[in-house]
Parts: C-alpha cells; structure tokens; sequence
C-alpha cells in the first residue's frame, strides 16, 4: 500500500437537524377531532431522515401568553434548528410565532405553521380520517421546513427628498405639503411658469385667482422647495428611496443630476380637440369656442363677446364634448358650464342661454348649488339624445325623440378632458404603465389609487384621470400621505424577504421573467447575460418564477425542493 | 479478499444462469436479508431494459439479471437512488463489472453511497449496443445467449467488450460465476464481508472450489489482453496528431450524448455547456477571420479533449458514450485508449475498491518522475501535428 | 410631550384603517375605535366592487389582518369615543370600551357558544335578513373573529335569568358574563374621524314601498343577498317567498330630491346590480329607471357602456322623483313618467331603491364629541373645502371617507391618505419643534 | 419585390452571392453548410474568405445541427454575417431571437423551399451518396424525397417565412430556368446590389408548391396517427417514451431548448431515500434513474408551442424514439391555444410571457 | 378486502384568495372530504406547469389551482399569466391522451368559503369517477 500526504479530509463535517414539531391541542378544536397522542408517537418514530433528531409534543393553547413563552423556553433548551407548528391557519397565527422565533437564536423562516384546524379538524368529522390526514399535512410540514434557509431582512437607507413632475396645483400642493427642513423638494414644470391649466381656469372658480397666486408665491418662496421651470426630466433609474434623477435644462441644455426618494407626477391634462369629431364643425375662428377660451375671456376686462366686440344675445352651451369619443364622463364640465351661463346672465340678463345635455353629472355634494343658481338665473336646459353643428346652427335631438333647430350668436363647447402630449413620455421613462384611456394606471383602483406598479412613483391630478382642481390637490396631498409616512428621514425601508433570486450559473438571460413582472423588479445585466433582481423592489410573487424554464429562479422561503417534498410527503 | 480462500456456493440452474439469480434473489428478500433488488426489466415496448427497484417477490418474474443491452449505466440508477444518503434499505444491485466499478468510482466522488448496498456482479460476456438491440431484439437475445455460453463476445457486442478485461469478479461483495460452467450450476461467491453475511444467512456454505472457474477466466483473460493491444495499436495509429484526432471527431455534431450517457461524467452541468465555456461571437468572427473560416458548432475537438482530462482517470471502458452517439463516433474506443494511460501514470484502476483516493485529491512528493520526459516527447511529436 | 405621537382614528372602515396602517407605518401609536365588534367598515358587505367587479373581501381582508397584527396599532372594537379635550398636539380622550363578554384574547372563535344560545334575533349587520343569537358574530369570516352578547337581549345580562349556556359550552372559560363597560383614557396629538355614512331613510317616501312591500329592497340589503357568504349564500331569492325574481327594476335618485345633492355612487352600484342579477340569474329582466346618469371619471362609463343593454334595460323617466311602487297580484307595478311625460308602468317581482348615502345619524354626536362643525348636508365639514385639506373647524381634527360627504371608495382611500399625511406633517413638525 | 435569375444550379447561385458578398465586403462573414470530402462529413462554416467558399453546399439536405442554434450564438455580433438556413432553422432562429437568443439585426437570411434533409445515419454511412441524385430529381416534381426525416416528410412549413431572399427549389428551379432568388426585404435588394444575374418580377410560382403542400399534409395525416395508433393515455405514452435513456440528447440538440442547465437535471430532481422507499412500498417496484415521463411531459409545456418540427430530437435518439413527431404534434396542439405559429413572426410574443384578460372562459 | 378509494387532489392555493376561501369553510365548519391536500402559495403564478405535471406523476389522482378571480390578482396579472400556463399543460395533456380530468384550475376568493367546499365535494366527486391515478401503481415513469 502507497502512504498519501493528504489534504485534512472534510468528511466528519457534518450538520445534525433537530426539529421540534409542536402541536397545538386548540382545546376541543384540534385534539377533539384529531387523535394527536397517535400522532406524536407515529411522528416521533420517523426515521426518515437520516442526521435528523426529532422532538413531538402537543400543548392546550400555543398562541396564548403562556403557550408562547413555553414555545420559548423549548426552543431555547432544546436548541432546535427547525421549528414545525401544527396549529391553526397561519392568518391568524404565523405572525405570532415567527414573533416567538424572533425572541430565539431560531431564524423565523426556519419555522412553519401546518394549518391542522381549519383545513383538517373543523372540516372533517370522522376523527380516523382527520388525523390521519393531519399526520401527513405535519409530515410534509417537516419534510418541507427542512428544505427552508434563514432568511434575514435587509435595511435600506432612504432618500427622503421628492420629485415632483408638474407645477400646476396638484404639484404645487404636494410641494407644499411635503417640504419641510428635512425634506428636500424639487419641482420640475416643462414650461416658464407655475400655475398650469387652473390658471385659465381663475375665471369660473371664485377667488381661485388668488388662491393659485398665493400658492405661487409660496412656493417660490420656500427654502425646501427647489423650482427648475422649462426644465423636462431626462432619464430616472432607482426604486422608493433611492431614485437618480437627470433633469435637462431647455434654456442652457445642460444636465442637472439630483436624488429622490419618491416621484410625484402631476403632468396635468389638456382638453379634447373638438376638431376631431366632425359633428361640431369647429374651427376656432368663427363663434363657436371652448369652454377655455371663453373663461379666458371672462377672466379679462370686456367678458366674452363676440369677435365683433358685440355682446352675444343667444349662446348655446354644448355639454359632454367628446364624452362618447373618448368613453368617458369627465364629471367636472357639468358644474362648470352650469357656472358659465350664470356668468352669461351677469354679464346681461338679456342674454338667453342655453345648455345642451345629455346627463346632469354633478358629483360633488356642493355642485346641486350651482344647478339651482343657473335655473333661478332663467337659464334653458334642454336634455338631448343628439346633437351637430353648422357654424352657430344646432340641430338637436330631444330626449323625447323630437328632432330640432335653434340658431345662436354664440356657441360654447365642454370639451372633456384628456391626457395631456407628454403622458406617454413620463409612462416609458417611469416604466409606469398606461390605461385604455392613455391616464397613468394606478396600481389598485380602490386601495391605493394614487401609487403605481413602480413603487415610489406617486400619480396625482389629471395625469391620473379627468378631475377638477380641488380633486387635483386632493390626490397631489394623497400622495404626500403616501411619501410622509413611508418615507420618513433618518429611517430605513424594510424591503419583503422571501423574494426571488436568480441563479447566474443557470440563467440565460432569456427575459420571460422581465416579462411577466409587473414590478419592474427584474432588469437584465447585459454584461452578464442573465437577468436580475432588484430585491428592494421584488414582492415574492413567484410569477416569474412560472415563466423560467431553466429552474434558474429561487423564489425564497417558496422554492421548488420545498413545495416538492412537501407534495411527496402529503401523496404518500 | 475474502474469496482468497477460493470457495464458492452453488446455485442449481433450471433454464439459464438468470434463473437461478433470480431465485436466489427472491430468497434473500423472502428472509428479508434484503429489502429490495435493482435488477433489469424489459420496458413495456419490449425491445430494451430499465433499471427496476423491486421489493414485490411478484414482480420478480420479469426482471432479466443478465441483459444482453445496457441500455442505462447502472451506476446512474445507483447514483439516483442513494446520491442523498444510503438510507435505510438493504438493497442488491446485479449488474456488470463495469457498471459496479463505475459506482465505485462515484462513491469516491461522493455521488453514491454503498453503505447499505450489496453490489453483485455476474461474469459478463459483454453487451449488445443499443441500437442494435432496440433494431432487432430477438435476434440480439440469440446472439448473447451464445456469447453467454462461450464467454467470448461475438462481432454483435459491443467493440469496447471485445478487450475488456474486467469482466468478471472485481471488488463486488458478490459474483455469480457460470463461465466454463455446463449451463447447470451458478456459483455464488462472496467478496466482501457484506457477501459472506447474506450466503450464511442464506445457509449457503461455500462447499465449491474456484480454481477450475478460475482457470476459465483466465485463459478468456489472456485473449482479451490480445485483442485489447492490438485495438489500442490501432487506435493509437487513427489517433496519430491533430488530424487523427479531427478526423476520428470529424462528424461530432456536438450533441454532448457521450457525455450524458457516461456515468462518470456527474456534473449537474458540464463545463463545457456553461457560460465560461461560450465563446464571444464577436471574438469567434476575428478568430474565423484569421483562418478564413471556423467550423461550428465551435470547440469540438476542445470538448472531447477536455472531458478526457476531466474524466478519464475514472472511466471505466463501459462503452455507453458509443452507444450514445448519433453519428457513430468510436468515442468509447479513444477514451478507454486514453484511459488506460492516463490511470497508469498514476498506477491507479478505475473501479477498484482497496481505498485508493481519486488521484488528483492526493499527491506524493516524490512521483511522476519522467513527467518532464513525457512533455519532451509531446514536443518531439510537434511536426507531426497538421 | 411625549404621548403627541399618539393618533385617534375613530372607525374602521376602509379609510379609518388605511389612515390607521399609514400612521402605524410611520411609528405612531394609533387607537382605532370602532363602534361595531368587527373592524372592515361597509365595503366588506359588498361581494364584489364597482368598477371592476374586484372580490372585495380579498381587498379588504388583508388589510384587516394587518390593522389587527400591526404592534403600533391598538384596536377598540365596539367602543365609542365619549370625550375629546384639550388641543391639536394633545387631546385628552375618553373611550367607553363597551362589555363584549368574550375575551379577545382567550377566545379562538370556534363558534361553539352560539349554538346552545336560546336567544333568537334579526342580524342587523346582515340587514335583518337572517337570525342570529344573543351572541354571535356578524358574518362568517369576521375580524377579529371572536363574537359578541347582546347584552340587551341576552336572558341573563338583559333579563336577569339564570342562563349560561354559551359559558358552559366554552371549552377556553372566554367568556366573562359579568363583564361590563370598561372607560379608557388616552392622550393623543390628532385625531382623525373616518365614521362613514349611511343610506337614505327609504320609508320616508311612502310611495316606494319600502318596508311594506316585501319585494323592495334597500342597496344593502341586495349586497347582503347576493353575498356569498351572506343571509343566502349568494342565493338571490325573494323576502317570504323562495321565489328567484324574473324581472327587476332599480329606481335610480332615491332620496337626490330630498338631500338636494347627488351621491356618485349609485347609478354605479345600482349597473353593477344588474350585472350580478344577469349573472346569477341569465333568464332575468332588469329595469334600470334613471333620469341622469352620472359615472364621473375615467373608469366609470365604459363600465357603463358594458352593462347598458347587455344586462339591462334603460328605461328614462322625465321625472324620477315621480316613480312609485305598488303591489299588483303577486308581484310589484313600478309607474314612472317617460319622456314625453306620459306616465308608463311596469310589472316586476323585485325592486331595488337606489338610495342616496347621507350623513351617519350618530354623526352630529359624535360631532359635538370631538367639537367639529358639520356642513349644511349633515357631513362633517372641511374648514379648506376644495384644497384637498381635510382638516376640520377643529385644528388637529381631521376628517376622511363618506363621514365627508358622499364618494365612493377611491376617493374615501384618496381622503385618508391625505388625512394621514397631514397628520404626519403636524408630527414631524412638532417633533423638530419640540 | 424583385427576383434574380441566375443561370446555374440553384446551389452554385446561392455560393456565387456569399462569395459577392463577402468579396465586395457587404458581410464579414457567411454561415453556409461545408463538406469535408475526406472524412465525408457535414458541419457548418463560418467563413470569411471567399476562397475557402469552395467547399460551401449551401442547400444540402442534411441537418447536423439546426443552424437557429448555430446562429444564436454568433448572431449577436456587431459583425454583418449572411446565413443560409433551412425554412425550420430560420424559424427556430426567430424563437430564440424572441428569446433575447440572437439578433436579426446584422442578419441577411437566404433561405430556400425546402425538400426535408436525410436522417444522420444517412450521412455516416454515405447512403447519402446514392440518395442525393434522386432527391433532386423528386422535389422539381413537388413530390416528397424517400428516407428524408418523417417530420420532413409531414412538414407544411417548407416556404420561408420572413427570409430577406427566398431561394426557389422546389419545383421553381427546373433546368433552363436556373437559380431564382426573391428578394423580399429593403435589405436583400440593398445587398444584392451589384450582384450578377438577371433581374426579374418573377413572382413566385405556386404550382408544384402546392403539389408538395398536399402530399405533405397528407404525410403529415398518416405521421400524427402513427404516433398515437395504438390509442392515447398513459399506457400508450410509457410504450413511447418508456425505453427512454435519459440521455437528453433530444434536448441538447433541440434549437428552442436554449437553457444552460435542464431543469430536469437540476437539484429540484434529486430525492431523498423516503421518496423512493414510498414509491417502493406503493408499487412494489419503480424505476431508476425516476422521471423518464416527466421529463418529456416537462419538455413539452416548455416549449413544445415553439417546436419548429425540425426532427434533429428524432435523430439523435438512442433508442429511436419518435420524439420529433410526439412533439410535433403536440406542439401544433398547443400553440393553436394561442393560434400561435412558431418562427411565423418575431414581433408575435411568446404565448406564455402574455396574456389576454379575455380567454379560455372554461378554465376557471 | 378492497378498501375504499379515498383520491388524493394536491391543492396549490393563492395565499390571498384561495387559500382564505379555506379558511372560511373551515371556520363555516362545511364538511368537505379529505382528499383535499392544500399547499399555499403566493400566487397562483408561483404554480408553473412543471409542478402540475410533477404532483400528477408523482401519484395525485387530481391536481387543484386555487386561484384570485381575474381581475383580482394581489399581483396585478399574476392569474392571466396561471391560466396561460395552465391552459398549455391541459393542451398537451389532451393531445397525448392523458386524463387532464385530473387537473383543474378554479377561482375562488376570499370571502368563497362555501365555493371551496364545494368544488372540493363536486371535484372529488369527479375523481372518484375516475378512479386512481394509474401514475400511482406504474413503475416505468
């Protein structure tokens, strides 16, 4: 025999498993219907695993105050290197006992809750059948609790400043509510003033004049408030609490680079262009005008009269413009062309107004005033199902069926109100996807309206959808709810743990996975060739995972091994 | 080794040497000195096997101990089942010579555990390739149970079997001998202390002498050793610089079959399959460039090449790379060729079970004396290479 | 001071909750005090929510889990606010936690106390549309899941018998008889009121029916019927009879006249009722009688467009204030006025009243409580209105959800979230400052 | 859309435009079958001087390799590369492009309407020789060659779709008419600038075209039944796929198949001793090495909607299971879920990474 | 002495929808039978088709997804993207004759605590029908 000078050999190296498996009696509604001594012994005689020592106790109520410290106290004693829990539905408790864990040297994710009440004893009565099914949902709980790893949660550190996208009042207003001495704003408006739309729109609303003026002004007068004006945004790379930002200056084209923690876009809105129906022949020179235009008139000196300079006698006002086109009611027009012919009749009583509609929608509760006013005002209301324009001659169907002319001086139209050129730019650049209506799409409609797919992108105003400006600085003040209590300075972001993570030794960098994100969380690293995730941002779904064919994707805490044996050990 | 002292037990034979195995298996699992056996069986089509785990004695019935093909390397089907651990079971593994040396080899490279296996190996006429096989089953079943009765493989099996030297007892804890044997008896004979528990549980005493069984090994031993040279001349004339080698390579078509097929080769993903393996395309152009022309898919004479200083030192001459490939390369030919000096230059055999550390894992100070030689030669062989 | 960091949120419906979890987020200490004993608020009556038909439960159901699991936040079920004193920054504030009898943290909610009960009663939250016990929880699928006596009906607390039943059959001693009305007392720096609305009192307007005509329904009471986990399992059959409605009209503007204000939910509600009935029931007409339809904003219309025709029919009264319920052999005669004002009718088995949401009738108490000024309409008023403030006339008071004013979901969320943040800067504020 | 009639064999006219290419410098390289006359083997060449051209059989009717996997590893290049493929190849090609595999951008496709290729073993034992002749004879006629691959046999996707220039062979190329190249794209005009032949409309001829269509699907017919003639189900598909080897050759050769590590032959399908003394105590017997089924049923949802048919799986099976047709089959089958057609577009997105809201109301 | 077929159904279950729709025939107390095997998941995505294939080879006489309603998805689209997979699975299980029966894909939500129940009773019903999964017996797999 030849002597070898050998390496130390590594095979005594080992790791021994002790798992402690604790069953909770739940009083009646567990050991009533699931015979858990059997159980216990059947488990504990196990020798399925090999370096696996396993410890089998039950016990009255895990979750209550006593139960937990006893949990405690076993896996401190005991020194168990996994945790199996036969209890109740892990909504109710798994918080808990990861909590237990917590207090232990135990990792919480090397811990699991097997469901054995209201998946097995509340849902079969036969107590044979019950425990036996339980023994085999506890059984895969091992075999599964096996397989997990620990699992730790990662800090990050924010930047608590905001970018705000718009300067018009929904930017202003989140400007103002969200800069303080600690938090940085900076305000980015494409053009060369604040104000936006609502700035025309000072005719209809009493003393908004002033109160957008006043907002200006403090704005600008805001230390914490940074204003870049005929500035657009170049490019945004990041997620919440660390955006990089380059804004380009359109007067000297030169590239400022800031730090964000949060975006609010506040791109605005525009009106549809009557011009793209037909049936309003609009031209924009003749007598028939947008309702902007002719509160710009009623903003000036001599209201709106005609191009003469003569008053109107007749103006007719034409709702819901571009409602059908665009398959959706902006649900402000009503309440402000109500305003508009009370203004007609103010500026003359002799004027005879006319409103055109298809619907009263006035959705807001003081709106009904605005009704009666133009009713008491004498102005004529007429409900259509129908309606085109030759020049300043209506012809129109009543509701009733009739079908009708009327000729005026003047003619008013509600265009409705669209997405304004630039959305789009704002939805590639922010990888923020677009509804069917060409409006940012908010991540949930209900829950949370104001937050998009890309979290830290915050969408207020009419980017949002067609609104008026109280609503406008609503959602801006919602979003600054959003940013003041998740971005707080001086603390850190807790990002999910259980999220996925790819494999470089077999990815391919084929991009399903990038697909089928809607989070954006996966970006491929074309110097690498394979994908990545961003794990800030991932949220553990597992979607991508569906889409892999390589196995290169480990979705943590849920990875295949783990659901594999735990199906095994359930078929067994 | 236990089976110095020469003696073997009988098992009566009723129709063929398969038979009496079979018999003996269900035994040992009916006293429930085994908890299951890996044996052969014929898949549902019927023309080829399947590495079958059994514990139902039923079942036993259509399992074929000694198949004429290999269509599967059982030291894969041993290496799937006890990769994690050698578990509780009692299992008998029957199978060839090389396929047990090839567990052996993974049991070194800690992709199979023995502990609670007991490998049996049979004196192994050698096997029918693959294809032909699955293209005419009956007549390659008459074909091998003649080679079976002579012990000599015929022009059907396999090239690699014609000189393999290995093809009875090795360091299995059990054979089943019939060569030189009228078809009437098996002998069992143990070969580890593992072998000699289950025939006394069995209550089998190694009544029988070897040495006439002996004998008969030998002498087939020494033919084969003839054949084996004369292959290897052979082989190392094709072989003779680059060009042999291109050419013997020339129709790969890179499908890495060989590789899957052999079981040696346990890598979850091979090296030259991996991203560090991936040429850039662009330096790929610049390299055609300079010949004015690159045959694709690239590096194939670098894979085969590469896989030889990987695996050769375990390879253990079974074949299976042969039989795997599409355009029928001799490739089981050139690696047992390079094999055989790779694992003398460190007098080590593939598949021996006396403790042997793999040879990279180990080194001795004082070793490979001539190695400078062995480079000067390489250069001496430079103009030759074109 | 110290204590400032704490925040009152009284209701938890969807915005009390979503202010609640933001504030929490954020570090404080928030009491959520709800006068029902469960938290989740109306939304969770509805099976599904307008505009995309989302399964409501599965939206709201996480975020109840976490009101509950959430260490910063301490939720008061079944307790009312009594006293807020003091200022914006520290309001001294007296909460009356009302006796449940069952311990929230003994009892694991296996239901097994309700069976033995004797009591038998009409289930208000399920809109008296199936019984329940003295004690009991309001719907299956509570939170938190642990019920309630009724301790006005129940034999031994309200009428002084000798029964214990549901103790006896207890197995985890969670319930206290001998419990009783607890007063809490806690300094916080704001407060947010996030009390909801209600419906429109239907038996005002005799002519409809309601109440004497078993055929008509309230909203709530529909959601209730086509709930899956509801009075009929999401079985929709007629009061006293078994019977499955073949056609249904739904008057539009119940109560619009009367409130001089339109709600801007229920041309909404009242299509996605119709498409629940042609869904569950295909062979069904429905009747949808509207003088103006109003589906502001982007996601509303096409909803619309989708039911419009498809599920059911459009039926335009020049006067909807006009429109009356009468009964007609076995079932309902709706008569309305069309548009050329000549009065129409029609027979159907059912009718739902689209009523208009007003004012929380304990709103004004509870306004006198926390000293907020209510707007003409009977909803507590915004000092700002229209700048998205939503501060009340008292500073450090804030107001968000239907407790505003009508709106539906979207912008109850829109509300809380800008109440939270305002409550946010006032914090930040006072912590540099202090 | 125009069309060059070059007047020599169609073989010697697609040489003549790699050489012109690669003279005037429009490409870097051409990817083309060679043939290594001594050894009489086929591979692919990357060549880069014209000169080394000579040995280029541009249309041979072999497939060593399926040249979409070639080129996926190449095609990334900035270098301009013109590559001759078969119908199947290109479209393979166009699925791994959709797959972030390869690029189209520096890519000028020849392909050509395709006869089907000979089985390997053909080529080794150089049967091909005699078949050849035959061969080219048959396909002028729209008739289907013998010993070509059955998925060849039984293939409707022999016309090139989205090929910057169509070579006509089948039926088109009669003597006297010579080598008709269709230029279908802005490129293939652009490159074939300056090159020799006589310009024409020619547009492409679609009789014998049809011809072969017909007989093809017919094939086709026969091939799907003979796959499942012995009726479908477990039973039938353990007949098929039971002798399997393991080897994966079928995957490693197969061209939509571009994972480096086979999730069958990843950790996911190690098992612990309890799985198999489970099994064990449950059939009394299984199989080892585990999952032969698996693994084809695993492959097939993988990537089956994307099986340009080629046959290579067929071919370099050691057991000589018919795993082209299966998946063939099956394939068609999936993908008409999506009405999906492989390699017909590389704008049309891989059915798995998208969805409609919209779909399958029965599931669910 | 041949012993009642009880079907084993391997029941992958959304976290937030299906999953709670369990919860709440549990805390209904509605009988279903034990075949029911429920194994939770984040998404109803998370189930690609390998794992469908897997739990049917592996012996389950029927393979269950529990899904969001469409529209409903925690994740936006996770379920779009399930019922593709899903749909390619049956695709090729149909073409090769195998019983795709023994897959099912349903949406439940949360507050759907009787509809677990009852696809639980009817689907195992169907399986009972059925018969075993011959997977569980076949050795050559």
């Amino acid at each position: 025999m030849k002597e070898f000078e050998m390496q130390e050999s590594g095979q005594d190296r080992k790791l021994r498993a002790k798992v402690g498996v604790y069953i909770c009696e739940c009083g009646p509604n567990i050991a009533g219907k699931v015979d858990l001594d059997r159980i216990i012994t059947d488990i504990s005689e196990l020798d399925d695993y090999q370096d696996v020592e396993l410890v089998v106790k039950k016990y009255g109520f895990l979750c209550s105050a006593p139960g937990k410290e006893y949990l405690e106290e076993e896996i401190n004693s005991n020194g168990f290197t996994h945790l199996v829990i036969g209890a109740c539905s892990p909504r109710d408790h798994d918080s808990t006992f990861m909590g237990v864990c917590k207090k232990t040297d135990l990792n919480p994710y090397l811990y699991r809750i097997i469901n054995i009440r209201e998946h097995c004893s509340w849902v079969i009565d036969d107590k044979e059948k019950a425990t036996v099914k339980a023994e085999s949902y506890i059984r895969g709980g091992i075999a599964r609790v096996l397989r997990q790893s620990e699992l730790f949660e990662k800090p990050l550190d924010i930047n608590p400043d905001v970018l705000i996208i718009g300067g018009g009042v929904a930017g202003m207003e989140a400007a103002l509510s969200l800069s303080s001495d600690d938090r940085r704003v900076f305000l980015v408006e494409k053009t060369d003033r604040l104000g936006g739309v609502s700035i025309d729109l000072s005719g209809i609303l009493p003393g908004q004049g002033e109160v957008i003026g006043k907002k200006i002004e403090s704005v600008l007068g805001n230390g914490n408030i940074r204003v870049f004006l005929n500035t657009r945004v170049e490019n945004v790379i990041g997620f919440l609490g660390n955006f990089e930002i380059e804004l380009l200056s359109e007067e000297n084209t030169e590239i400022t680079e800031i730090m964000s923690g949060a975006i609010v876009v506040a791109a605005g809105g525009t009106l549809f262009d009557p011009r793209e129906s037909d049936r309003y022949s609009y031209s924009g020179s003749d007598e028939v005008y947008t309702s902007l235009s002719i509160e710009k008139m009623f903003a000036g000196d001599d209201g709106a009269v005609l191009r003469s300079g003569k008053q109107p006698s007749s103006v007719a006002l034409i709702h819901c413009v571009g409602r059908e086109e665009k398959n959706y009611c902006s649900g402000i027009c009503c309440s402000y062309m109500m305003k508009l012919a009370c203004f007609f009749k103010k500026q003359s009583a002799d004027i005879q107004v006319t409103e055109f509609y298809r619907d009263i929608c006035l959705p807001k509760k003081n709106d009904q005033e605005r009704f009666s006013e133009a009713q008491a005002a004498g102005v004529a209301l007429i409900r259509i199902k129908d309606i085109s324009l030759k020049g300043t001659n209506v012809s129109f169907e009543r509701i009733s069926g009739d079908k009708d002319k009327q000729s005026f001086d003047m003619v008013v139209l509600a265009p409705a109100l669209e997405p304004s050129a630039d959305t789009e730019y704002f939805a590639d650049l922010l990888t923020v996807p677009l509804d069917e209506f060409g409006f940012f799409q908010e991540v949930h409609k209900m829950t949370n309206p104001v937050g998009t797919a890309t979290d830290g992108v915050f969408i207020v105003g009419a980017a949002h959808g067609p609104k008026g400006v109280s609503d406008s600085m609503q959602f801006a003040r919602a979003s600054a709810g959003q940013i003041l209590t998740r971005l707080i300075p001086g603390e850190k972001l807790i990002p999910e743990v259980a999220v996925t993570e790819i494999s470089e030794a077999y990815c391919t960098g084929c991009g399903n996975c990038l697909e089928v994100c809607v989070y954006g969380a996966i970006y491929s690293d074309d110097s690498r060739g394979i994908s990545v995730v961003n794990e800030a941002v991932c949220r553990g779904c597992g979607n991508c995972f569906g889409s892999c064919p390589s196995g290169a994707l480990r979705t943590k805490h849920f990875t295949n091994t783990q659901l594999y044996r735990e199906v095994d050990e359930a078929l067994r | 080794m236990t089976d110095a002292q020469g003696k073997g037990a009988v098992l009566p034979v009723s129709k063929d040497p398969g038979d009496a195995i079979l018999e003996f298996l269900r035994l040992a699992v009916a006293k429930e000195l085994a908890d299951a056996v890996i044996l052969p069986m014929k898949v549902p089509s019927g023309d080829s096997f399947a590495w079958i785990l059994m514990n139902d004695v039923s079942l036993f019935e259509g399992a074929v101990p000694i198949a004429a093909a290999m269509p599967v390397q059982g030291a894969k089907a041993l290496r799937s089942l006890t990769r994690k651990g050698p578990g509780n079971l009692t299992v008998i593994a029957v199978m060839r010579p090389c396929e047990i040396r090839a567990a052996i080899e993974l049991e070194k490279l800690g992709q199979v555990h023995t502990d609670n296996l007991i490998l049996a190996t049979y004196d192994c006429p050698g096997a029918i390739p693959l294809q032909k096989y699955v293209d005419d089953p009956g007549g390659s079943e008459e074909h091998f149970s003649l080679m079976r009765r002579s012990g000599k493989p015929d022009n059907t099996a396999k090239p690699v079997c014609h000189y393999c030297e290995n093809f009875s007892m090795f360091d299995s804890d059990l054979h089943f001998g019939y060569f030189g044997f009228s078809e009437k008896e098996v002998l069992v004979i143990p070969g580890s202390d593992k072998g000699s528990e289950l025939l006394k549980g069995l209550d089998l005493d190694l009544a029988k002498d070897l040495s006439d069984w002996k004998k008969g090994i030998d002498s087939l031993k020494a033919e084969r050793e003839e054949a084996r040279k004369s292959a290897f001349e052979e082989t190392g004339e094709q072989l003779r610089g680059f060009s042999g080698m291109q050419s013997v390579f020339a129709s790969c078509i890179g499908c890495h079959n060989c590789q899957s097929a052999c079981p040696i080769c346990y890598c979850r993903l091979c090296y030259f399959d991996s991203e560090t393996a991936q040429q850039d395309p662009d330096a790929l152009i610049t390299a055609a460039a300079k010949r004015g022309g690159v045959s694709l898919p690239e590096d194939r004479i670098m894979f085969h090449v590469g896989r030889m200083t990987h695996m050769s030192l375990s390879c253990v001459s079974c074949g299976q790379c042969t039989d795997a490939c599409p355009v029928s390369i001799p490739v089981a030919g050139v690696f047992s060729y390079v094999a055989d000096r790779t694992q003398r230059t460190f007098e080590y055999e593939a598949g021996r079970n006396d403790g042997d550390p793999l040879p990279l894992r180990q080194f001795r100070k004082s070793e490979l004396p001539g190695i400078h030689e062995l480079v000067k030669n390489a250069e001496s062989e430079e103009p030759s290479h074109e | 001071m110290s204590q400032t960091g704490n925040i009152l949120v009284i209701g938890a419906g969807i915005a009390g909750m979503k202010a609640s979890l933001m504030l929490a987020g954020a570090s404080s200490k928030v009491y959520l005090v709800e006068k029902l004993p469960i938290i989740g608020g109306k939304v969770i009556k509805n099976e599904e929510s307008f505009p995309n038909l989302e399964c409501s439960t599965c939206m709201v159901a996480p975020i109840q889990q976490d009101v509950l699991q959430n260490p910063n936040i301490e939720t008061l079920t079944y307790s009312v606010v009594e006293k807020i004193e003091g200022s914006a920054g520290d309001f001294s504030v007296v909460i009356r936690k009302r006796a449940r009898y069952i311990s929230l943290t003994d009892c694991i909610g296996c239901g097994m106390c309700y069976e033995p009960c004797p009591v038998s009663l009409k289930n208000e939250w399920e809109e008296n549309l199936i019984d329940r016990k003295a004690i009991y929880v309001p719907c299956s699928g509570s939170l938190p899941n642990v019920p309630v006596i009724d301790s006005e009906h129940c034999l031994r607390i309200g009428g002084g018998e000798d029964c214990s039943l549901c103790a006896e059959a207890c197995a985890f001693e969670a319930i206290n008889l001998d419990d009783s009305d607890e007063i809490i007392e806690v300094n916080v720096g704001a407060v947010i009121l996030a009390t909801g609305s209600a419906t429109f009192d239907l038996s005002s307007i005799p002519d409809l029916g309601y109440g004497t005509l078993p055929g008509v329904y309230a909203p709530m009471e529909f959601e209730r019927l086509f709930a899956s986990n509801g009075p009929t399992l999401g079985e929709i059959t007629l009061r006293d009879s078994e019977k499955i409605p073949e056609s249904v009209a739904i008057i539009h503007c119940v109560g619009r006249r009367e409130q001089k204000y339109c709600s801007a939910v229920c041309c909404m509600y009242s299509f996605k009722f119709a498409r629940f009935l042609k869904h569950k029931i295909p062979s069904v007409r429905v009747f949808n009688i509207y003088s103006d339809i109003c589906v502001p904003g982007k996601s509303y219309q096409s909803f619309y467009r989708s039911v419009e025709g498809a599920d059911t029919e459009m039926l335009y009264t020049s006067s909807i204030g006009d429109v009356s319920v009468s009964e007609s052999g076995s079932g309902l005669k709706v008569s309305y006025p069309d548009a050329a004002v000549s009065p129409q009718s029609l027979n159907v088995d059912m009718v739902i009243l689209a009523a208009a949401l007003v004012a929380d009738p304990d709103v004004a108490q509870l306004a006198e409580v926390a000293g907020v000024d209510l707007d003409p309409q009977g909803f507590i008023k915004t000092v700002l209105d229209g700048s998205g403030s939503m501060e009340t006339s008292r500073e450090g008071v804030f107001v968000a959800g239907t407790a505003e004013g009508p709106k539906d979901i979207q912008n109850s969320v829109v509300q809380a979230e800008s109440a939270a943040g305002q409550v946010a800067e006032i914090m930040t504020s006072q912590a540099s400052s202090s | 859309m125009s069309s060059i009639i070059i007047d020599t064999s169609a073989s010697r006219g697609v040489t003549g435009l790699l050489k012109f290419l690669l003279e005037s410098g429009k490409i870097d390289a051409a990817l083309t079958m060679r043939n290594d006359p001594e050894n009489n083997t086929y591979d692919f060449g990357l060549i880069t001087d014209a000169s080394n051209l000579d040995e280029a059989v541009p249309l041979i009717p072999v497939m060593t390799v399926n040249a979409g996997q070639v080129l996926s590893s190449i095609s990334i290049s900035r270098k301009k590369i013109a590559a001759v493929l078969k119908p199947c190849e290109l479209r393979a090609f166009v699925e791994l492009v959709k797959r972030e595999k390869g690029s189209l951008e520096n890519l000028l496709t020849i392909s050509y309407t395709c006869g089907g290729v000979f089985p390997l073993d053909t080529v080794i034992t150089g049967q091909i020789k005699e078949l050849l002749p035959k061969y080219r004879k048959t396909i002028l006629n729209g008739e289907i060659p013998v010993n070509t691959r059955d998925t060849c046999r039984a293939c409707e996707h022999f016309i090139p779709m989205n090929a910057d220039i169509t070579v006509s062979v089948i039926g088109e190329c009669e003597p006297g008419v010579g080598c008709v190249m269709h230029l279908n794209t802005e490129r293939a005009v652009e490159f074939t600038e300056g090159f020799g032949g006589e310009r024409s409309d020619r547009k492409f001829d679609p009789s014998t075209l049809k011809k072969t269509l017909d007989a093809r699907l017919a094939e086709k017919e026969k091939l799907f039944a003979s796959v499942t003639k012995d009726g479908p189900g477990l039973d039938r598909l353990l007949d098929t796929f039971g002798k399997c080897v393991g080897c994966h050759g079928c995957s490693s050769v197969c061209p939509i198949c571009y994972c480096l590590l086979c999730d069958f032959e990843s950790a996911n399908f190690d098992y612990n001793l309890p799985y198999f003394e489970e099994h064990l105590s449950r059939k009394g017997a299984l199989r080892l090495p585990p999952d032969t089924i698996f693994f084809h049923l695993g492959r097939l949802t993988h990537m089956s909607f994307s099986c340009v048919g080629c046959g290579m799986c067929s071919d370099v099976c050691p057991v000589d299971i018919p795993v082209a047709a299966m998946f063939k089959k099956t394939g068609e089958k999936t993908a008409a879920l999506f009405d999906y057609l492989p390699g017909r577009d590389v704008e049309e997105s891989i059915p798995v990474m998208v969805y409609k809201e919209e779909e399958f109301p029965d599931i669910g | 002495m041949k012993k009642e077929f009880t079907p084993r159904i391997t029941s992958f279950l959304c976290k937030w929808c299906s999953y709670t729709g369990a919860d709440l025939a549990g805390t209904a107390r509605l009988q279903y039978p034990t075949s029911i095997i429920p194994i939770q998941v984040m998404c109803s995505s998370r189930v690609d088709p390998v794992f469908l294939i897997k739990a049917f080879l592996s012996g389950s006489d029927g393979v269950l997804i529990g899904g969001c309603h469409p529209g409903d998805c925690h994740y936006e689209t996770g379920n779009y993207h399930a019922r593709r997979r899903f749909a390619i699975v049956k695709g090729v299980f149909d073409s090769l004759g195998l019983e795709s029966q023994r897959l099912k894909l349903s949406w439940i939500s949360a507050s759907e605590g009787p509809k677990f129940a009852r696809v639980a009773n009817e689907y195992t019903e169907e399986i009972m029908a059925l018969g075993e999964n011959p997977t569980r017996k076949s050795i050559f797999l």
